[in-house]
């Protein structure tokens, strides 16, 4: 039949649809169409259902126009597609990375591929000045240019030009005459330009960083007493060419006020004796929000404690205008006492559930406890598995007294893997494998092996520790070492060790963060001194007892407080360590050497921490001293190459060497300096000195009795990373042959910068220092750096 | 090739203009030129000098009031407030009023420079006080309006109105005429206050905000605004110049403009430059341009100053402008200073013109015929 | 600059070129090769037969090239443009299988890893698009596969409650124990694990004295399966203590 | 030997003296839940008995066990026997201080979940 001309839809009366045809689809399937369409065949419409069906069609976002006509019985929909985009190029973005923007593109629907729709490029504009304008760029202009292609495609391109962020030139505070402009703006975020600027940015206008300078100069006042102070009203305004912000605080500051008395009322559930002890604030006290914060937080987290993990605590001031005083009422409402129906863990993709589990101090089918949770999520931290935690408790729905603990965590590579090769100031080039995993594949375990041989060091050790050996925490490991050293490359005197040892390793916890520990082990241990290189005093010690190989049994006993709230870079905390090792009787030669290190982190403030350490070791034999005496012989002047002459003294008797094998053995005396020690100085340089006649050559002997400290000043903010650490350290101590030997002047010392990176291979670790107290002839060494595990 | 790109402008907005050299103009002298204190620095107050009776007032943020004689420049007299004079001076009546950026108003004798009284006022105080029927008027940053009796300083009346959250820097002056005070607001209106008691006569919206964001919303009648004969023209930010009825408030014309640093008025014309500082000259009666001068666009220009022949304007670098009044034409050019000029070039006796840049340096030039 | 940019062939080569192309690519294990193709086809030829292959394919390419993500997007793109799509069936079925994946990575089994002891959000996420494979095209041969690996996936589940159950116990946190297998019992129903958490329940109402209950769930126990190992004294199996000591020692054995 | 740290271990219902006084019988279900919260043990093979049981097993002692047995007929109470720890929540309050808290800010969400 000839087809009759389409008539438009809009003014004719509903029909029953035989058929339904869409023409103009190109990229879109007829299917697509349909599925969306609700409209079917043999459906009767009006024009109601028309409109209600190009708003379907809309809604999918693939097309810019769609006309609905009638031809006969059969719906002609005829649909114009938008187009799809081919390549997206931003220019001159700087400020906002192009990943960032591309992303935040495609969350809006503009991607490569995706249909593109005019109305969003505006959308996506606005939004883009938005964010420049919150940078405090304003002279910002975004051009994008749509340039069509074939196939119904687009190119986008979108052109940045950011201007420079407006700088705050002025901000005044009027109506303050107790304090100044500077005592207040002293800890404002916004700043006028001055000499920081280039790096803290704080000259560059944000609402944000406003409105919460705003808020500490609310809390400036309120916590020094002044109850009425109030900021009557701000004016932020701009110079015509937005590139200047100007910025004006009017307040009035009122009266200072003093507590009159203080009281605790509601359901405090304990005895109010028991919370009053927690009031910070007493009568004539000059008011405080701080303290009444303080004081609040105190409270809450006393019943927060024991299951009332929605208390509520409410300070009401009643403030007498003529005394200027403020009674303050601590309204306390408990609300319910909450258990904890289920723990959870998200992220442990590595992590087993147990080796979180077990660190947890709050059970599920418990009371809440806050400080459980808390505790636990620094004993948490102190695994050093996590980047972050953070736990959440939400509600179960349909329960008033019900929640679940969530702990989101991202997992790190906890640990070490250096392979082939390696650098250290100490042993020079390593071709070694070394594994050091503390969560290995995920179970909480410590294995580390190392297989090295090099230019001093030949050496094979394996490690492995079960921290949770038992359920309540009691850790059992092993080690086995075989290493070949020659100590003259580590700086030592010139002598050669090839030792090997085989040990079991206990550790039981006494408390919650005690920890008693106890390695028992045997050890054979083989020196090869040189006559003519090896200092005298060793040659002696090695006569005297006319043996080379030194065979032990050793046990070490150890008792450890740590308190430190994160593995890498705690900034609270006090970790001490005190160490009796001792070969038991039997052992080739009887000795102890004890040991004790201290470290207590002192949190100044949320970018200063001062870390103040120190540890001092102490070595000495126990059984009798051996001495043995030789007789000094001489060369035969009348027959050079026959037997030697023994030399007499002056009344003729025969001249005797007497020799003497006592204290700590030599080969295990202390060292100092170096990376890990009293920085600034070369490896082990620092103690007793020895020097064959005529050379120049010092042979650090090392000493029985060490003491180091050092002062560091942390700074956790300045590369806001978990892992990496920067500070200003002040290292000092020494090592003496014995306590007589100590003399304070003797100490060396050193200051300068260190930066410590826990890279994926393993602990990075650079310092670059000046010796502050040295005697000529230190090995001094401005700048020291080791990567992979330390040897 | 992104690399063969010529620097992109960072600051992405137009550069200053290059000044031509001028060939035939009219030659400037300068009579005199002398420090008075630190000067405004880059606080946008847009702080000019006070003249009255043959001398020329002058604050400065360091706390520095100085009067000199206008002829020569010679010091007659100094106070150091040690407050950081921020708002004016302002002249009249025998009374010397000037506002501080700690909201503290003061009051002194011009000829002697003693201390007459001392008032205390709600916020900052960025423009100049006007004096006129034994009342001083200060209008405040943050959008109140105050009078003193200018005798004891005691408060008459505060009128207030509320602002935008985002304005552009800046207030305009109070300007009496009559029994009224006129005043510009950041929200785009003119209001006219009763100078007796501050009831308000007549308000009326000179532009309304148009934009999405704050920053294209801003409509403040921040500039000069100039009151002769039954006239007040206004001139506002993104908005328009417009020609009030001084009784009623009634528009009589305006034309599109947007405006930051005021207007003046000579003889039958109306001198004003706009945001990207194009020289207009209005028909004061009908608001039909008669004549534009492009030379110095987006030199930031400041609010003009007129003598009878001369128009002059300051610039972002620190030169002075003289344009013909005729035709606008570039006349002649001096410079203050390497810091902007911010302060409107105030006309004296004779033709003398005082301009004074934000370092504080005033020069008194005088153009010739 | 143009004049020093070769003639680069993702730019210039015809759609059935490009298509022959990936297709090799991908078949030939080359899947970043593969994958780059695939996009550009898809950008340069916005629509014709060869575009919805490519996008089904791509999808495929990013999952076994373990981009898990941008599988995820491709393929939720394709259902999105293409929903009536006859292929639109395998396309869930693929979205179902890359989470399954990241659930239980061939590694960990290699190693011997207890995937279960993990986070389980990604089997969770997996068990849901599997129920939508079996709700969507419930007569394809996907739904049949859809419908084992939902129950592999319930018993994993499962398994992660009884872990944690086991680990109570040991710790002697009855009601803890008692609470996880109430909650398996509750939620995966039917699955291999339903017993121990009836054993879990009996031994934690033993431990803490409630003998009535402790029989009555015993009852139960009995009448579900009579040959629990609680029921003859062997149950929780408790491995060696040397066991703990070698590096894989502690992983408990068994799917 | 007793020197070994065990960690306290709390499961189930603290239960206050103020509430139980006012436990009767007759009451329903939601009033039960109102005044002693969720009982710990609701067996699903014993719907109409609820445990409200508590255990204490301070540094590895033996556990403790106390249980009051609320019994219903449909929707009523019928019948209330067994025993609860007495209140002593300021020991609690002395153990958990060996716990510590964090300061606030470093806590984060802490009440994210509060509804």
């Amino acid at each position: 039949a000839q087809a009759l001309a389409p008539s438009p839809i809009r003014g004719f009366e509903p029909f029953t649809v035989a058929d339904i045809r869409v023409d103009g689809l190109q990229r879109i399937s007829a299917g697509t169409v349909y599925t969306y369409l609700p409209i079917e065949r043999g459906d009767r419409i009006d024009r109601s259902r028309v409109a209600e069906s190009i708003r379907a069609l809309f809604r999918t976002g693939f097309f810019n126009d769609i006309e609905i006509e009638r031809q006969g019985d059969i719906l002609v929909i005829k649909v114009s597609e938008r187009p799809a985009i081919n390549k997206i190029t931003l220019v001159g973005n700087k400020d906002i990375k192009s990943e960032e923007l591309l992303k935040g593109l495609k969350d809006i629907g503009l991607a490569e591929g995706e249909t593109f729709d005019r109305l969003q490029l505006q959308r996506v504009t606005q939004e883009l000045v938005r964010q420049y304008n919150n940078r405090g760029k304003y002279n910002v202009s975004i051009s994008p240019t749509v340039t069509d292609l074939d196939r119904n495609r687009v190119d986008l391109t979108i052109d940045v030009k950011e201007g420079k962020a407006a700088k705050i030139k002025h901000i005044n505070i009027v109506g303050n005459e107790t304090f100044s402009d500077e005592e207040i703006l002293d800890g404002w975020e916004s700043g006028t330009t001055n000499w920081l600027s280039w790096y803290r940015r704080d000259d560059q206008y944000s609402r944000e960083k406003l409105s919460g300078d705003l808020e500490k100069l609310n809390s400036f006042y309120l916590d020094r007493g002044y109850v009425d102070f109030n900021i009557d009203s701000t004016q932020v305004s701009i110079g015509p060419d937005r590139r200047e912000m100007y910025l004006t605080a009017n307040v009035r500051e009122g009266e200072v006020y003093t507590i009159s008395g203080t009281r605790i009322s509601g359901d405090t559930i304990i005895p109010v004796e028991e919370l009053q002890r927690l009031v910070l604030i007493k009568e004539g006290d000059t008011f405080s929000r701080r303290l009444l914060e303080l004081t609040r937080d105190s409270i809450i987290s006393v019943l927060a404690n024991i299951g009332y993990a929605f208390a509520e605590v409410e300070p009401i001031p009643e403030i007498d205008r003529d005394t200027r005083t403020v009674k303050v009422n601590f309204y306390v409402q408990p609300g319910k006492r909450v258990y904890v129906r289920r723990i959870l863990y998200k992220g442990n993709t590595r992590t087993s559930d147990e080796v979180i589990r077990r660190e947890m101090r709050q059970f599920e089918g418990m009371w809440y406890s806050q400080a459980a949770i808390d505790r636990s999520k620094i004993r948490l931290q102190r695994l050093g598995f996590f980047e972050d935690i953070s736990i959440e408790t939400p509600q179960v729905p349909g329960s008033a007294d019900q929640v679940d603990v969530v702990i989101s965590m991202k997992e790190r590579t906890s640990g070490s893997f250096v392979f082939g090769l390696g650098y250290s100031q100490l042993s020079g080039v390593i071709t070694s494998v070394s594994v050091q995993q503390n969560n290995f594949f995920g179970s909480g375990d410590r294995v580390g092996f190392t297989v090295q041989n090099n230019r001093f060091v030949k050496r094979f050790d394996f490690s492995y520790l079960d921290p949770y050996f038992t359920d309540d925490g009691i850790s059992l490991g092993y080690n086995v070492i075989y290493r070949e050293l020659d100590q003259g490359q580590a700086n030592i005197a010139n002598f050669t060790t090839d030792n090997g040892a085989l040990q079991a390793v206990f550790g039981v916890p006494i408390t919650e963060t005690d920890t008693v520990g106890v390695v028992f082990g045997i050890d054979r241990n083989q020196i090869n001194v040189i006559p003519g290189a090896t200092p005298d005093p060793f040659i002696d010690y090695i006569d005297a007892l006319g043996r080379r190989t030194f065979n032990a049994w050793r046990t070490e006993i150890s008792w450890a407080r740590d308190s430190r709230n994160a593995f890498f870079n705690p900034t609270r905390g006090t970790y001490q360590r005190i160490g009796a090792e001792i070969t038991l009787p039997g052992s080739t030669v009887e000795y102890y050497k004890l040991n004790y290190q201290f470290a207590k982190y002192w949190p100044i403030s949320r970018s200063l921490v001062l870390l103040s350490a120190a540890e001092i070791g102490y070595g000495d034999s126990y059984g009798d001293a051996i001495t043995r005496s030789f007789p000094v012989t001489a060369e035969n002047p009348f027959d050079p190459n026959g037997p030697r002459v023994p030399v007499l003294d002056d009344n003729g008797d025969p001249l005797l060497r007497v020799v003497t094998a006592d204290g700590l053995p030599f080969f295990e005396n202390f060292y100092a300096g170096g990376v890990r020690s009293i920085r600034g100085f070369e490896d082990n340089t620092l103690g007793p000195i020895f020097r064959f006649p005529g050379s120049d050559f010092n042979q650090p002997l090392g000493g029985s009795f060490k003491t180091t400290g050092t002062l560091e000043l942390i700074f956790p903010t300045l590369l806001d990373s978990d892992t990496t650490r920067v500070s200003a350290f002040l290292d000092f101590g020494n090592v003496f042959a014995d306590t007589d030997a100590f003399d304070v002047g003797e100490f060396r010392a050193s200051a300068g910068v260190a930066l410590q990176w826990q890279a994926p291979i393993g602990p990075i670790i650079l310092n670059l220092s000046t010796p502050v107290k040295k005697q000529d002839g230190d090995e001094i060494e401005r700048l020291q750096f080791t990567f992979g595990t330390q040897f | 090739c992104g690399i063969f790109k010529s620097k992109t402008n960072r600051e992405n907005i137009e550069p200053p203009t290059e000044l031509a050299d001028i060939d035939t103009g009219v030659d400037v002298d300068q009579i005199w030129s002398e420090s008075t204190g630190k000067g405004e620095r880059q606080l946008g107050l847009r702080q000019a000098v006070a003249l009255d009776g043959g001398r020329v007032f002058a604050a400065d943020v360091e706390g520095d009031l100085t009067a000199l004689d206008a002829a020569t420049g010679r010091e007659l007299w100094q106070v150091e407030t040690g407050l950081r004079l921020s708002g004016g001076p302002g002249v009249g009546e025998d009374t010397l009023v000037v506002g501080g950026l700690d909201g503290t108003v003061l009051a002194y004798n011009p000829d002697s420079g003693s201390e007459r009284w001392r008032a205390q006022v709600s916020s900052e105080v960025i423009t100049r006080p006007a004096v006129g029927r034994g009342l001083a008027v200060v209008r405040v940053n943050d959008g109140r309006t105050y009078a003193f009796s200018i005798t004891d300083g005691t408060r008459r009346w505060v009128y207030d109105r509320g602002l935008p959250s985002l304005t552009l820097r800046g207030n305009a002056a109070p300007v009496i005429a009559g029994d009224l005070v006129i005043l510009g607001y950041d929200n785009g209106t003119v209001s006219a206050v009763s100078l007796e008691d501050g009831s308000q006569r007549w308000e009326q919206t000179i532009s309304e905000p148009k934009g999405r964001n704050e920053l294209d919303r801003m409509v403040d009648v921040d500039g000069e605004i100039v009151v002769s004969g039954s006239e007040v023209y206004v001139a506002s930010f993104n908005g328009q110049v417009q020609a009030l009825d001084l009784g009623s408030g009634r528009p009589l014309w305006n034309r599109e403009m947007s405006v930051y640093a005021g207007l003046a008025l000579s003889g039958d014309k109306i001198l004003v430059a706009d945001k990207n500082a194009n020289v207009w000259a209005l028909d004061r009666r009908t608001g039909a341009s008669l004549w534009r001068q492009d030379g110095l666009a987006y030199r930031w220009l400041t609010a003009p100053g007129v003598t009878d022949r001369h128009v002059v304007f300051g610039d972002l670098k620190g030169y002075v402008h003289w344009l013909s009044l005729e035709d606008g034409s570039l006349q002649a050019r001096e410079r203050v200073g390497r810091k902007a000029v911010r302060a409107t070039p105030q006309t004296g006796a004779d033709g003398v013109v005082y301009v004074r840049g934000i370092r504080g340096k005033l020069v008194a030039f005088r153009a010739g015929s | 600059c143009k004049w020093f940019q070769k003639e680069d062939p993702l730019e210039t080569l015809p759609v059935d070129q490009m298509y022959a192309e990936a297709k090799s690519a991908l078949v030939g294990g080359n899947l970043g090769r593969a994958t780059r193709y695939y996009q550009r086809l898809i950008a340069r030829f916005p629509y014709g037969p060869y575009t919805e292959q490519a996008q089904l394919e791509l999808a495929y390419a990013q999952h076994r090239n373990n981009e898990p993500e941008d599988a995820l997007s491709t393929i939720n793109r394709f259902i999105r443009t293409y929903p009536a799509h006859d292929k639109v069936a395998y396309a869930f079925y693929l979205k179902a299988l890359i989470n399954f994946e990241r659930g239980n990575s061939a590694l960990d089994r290699l190693v011997g890893i207890d995937a279960t002891q993990r986070d389980q959000a990604f089997n969770v996420q997996s068990f849901n698009d599997f129920a939508e494979v079996i709700r969507r095209f419930p007569d394809t041969r996907y739904a049949v596969d859809a419908r084992q690996r939902m129950v592999y996936l319930r018993n994993r589940l499962a398994r992660h409650e009884i872990n944690v159950a086991q680990y109570y116990l040991r710790r002697k946190a009855w009601v803890a124990a008692l609470k996880r297998g109430q909650y398996l019992i509750e939620v995966y129903p039917q699955s291999r694990y339903q017993s121990d958490a009836l054993a879990v329940m009996a031994e934690s109402y033993r431990q803490l004295g409630q003998d009535t209950l402790a029989d009555d769930t015993v009852r139960v126990l009995e009448a579900n399966d009579p040959q629990h190992p609680y029921l003859t004294g062997g149950w929780p199996r408790q491995g060696g203590w040397w066991r703990k000591l070698l590096p894989f020692g502690d992983e408990r054995r068994g799917s | 030997c007793g020197v070994i740290y065990k960690v306290d271990v709390y499961q189930g219902n603290l239960l206050r003296a103020t509430d139980i006084e006012q436990l009767k019988t007759g009451l329903n279900k939601r009033q039960v839940i109102a005044l002693l919260g969720t009982p710990s043990v609701a067996d699903p093979f014993h719907q109409s008995r609820w445990d409200y049981l508590a255990t204490v097993s301070q540094r590895g002692s033996k556990t403790e066990v106390k249980n009051l047995v609320l019994k219903f007929e449909g929707e009523q109470l019928v019948s209330i026997e067994g025993d609860y720890f007495p209140e002593n929540d300021v020991e609690l309050v002395r153990e958990m201080r060996r716990y510590g808290n964090l300061p606030r800010e470093e806590r984060n969400r802490r009440r994210a979940g509060r509804s």
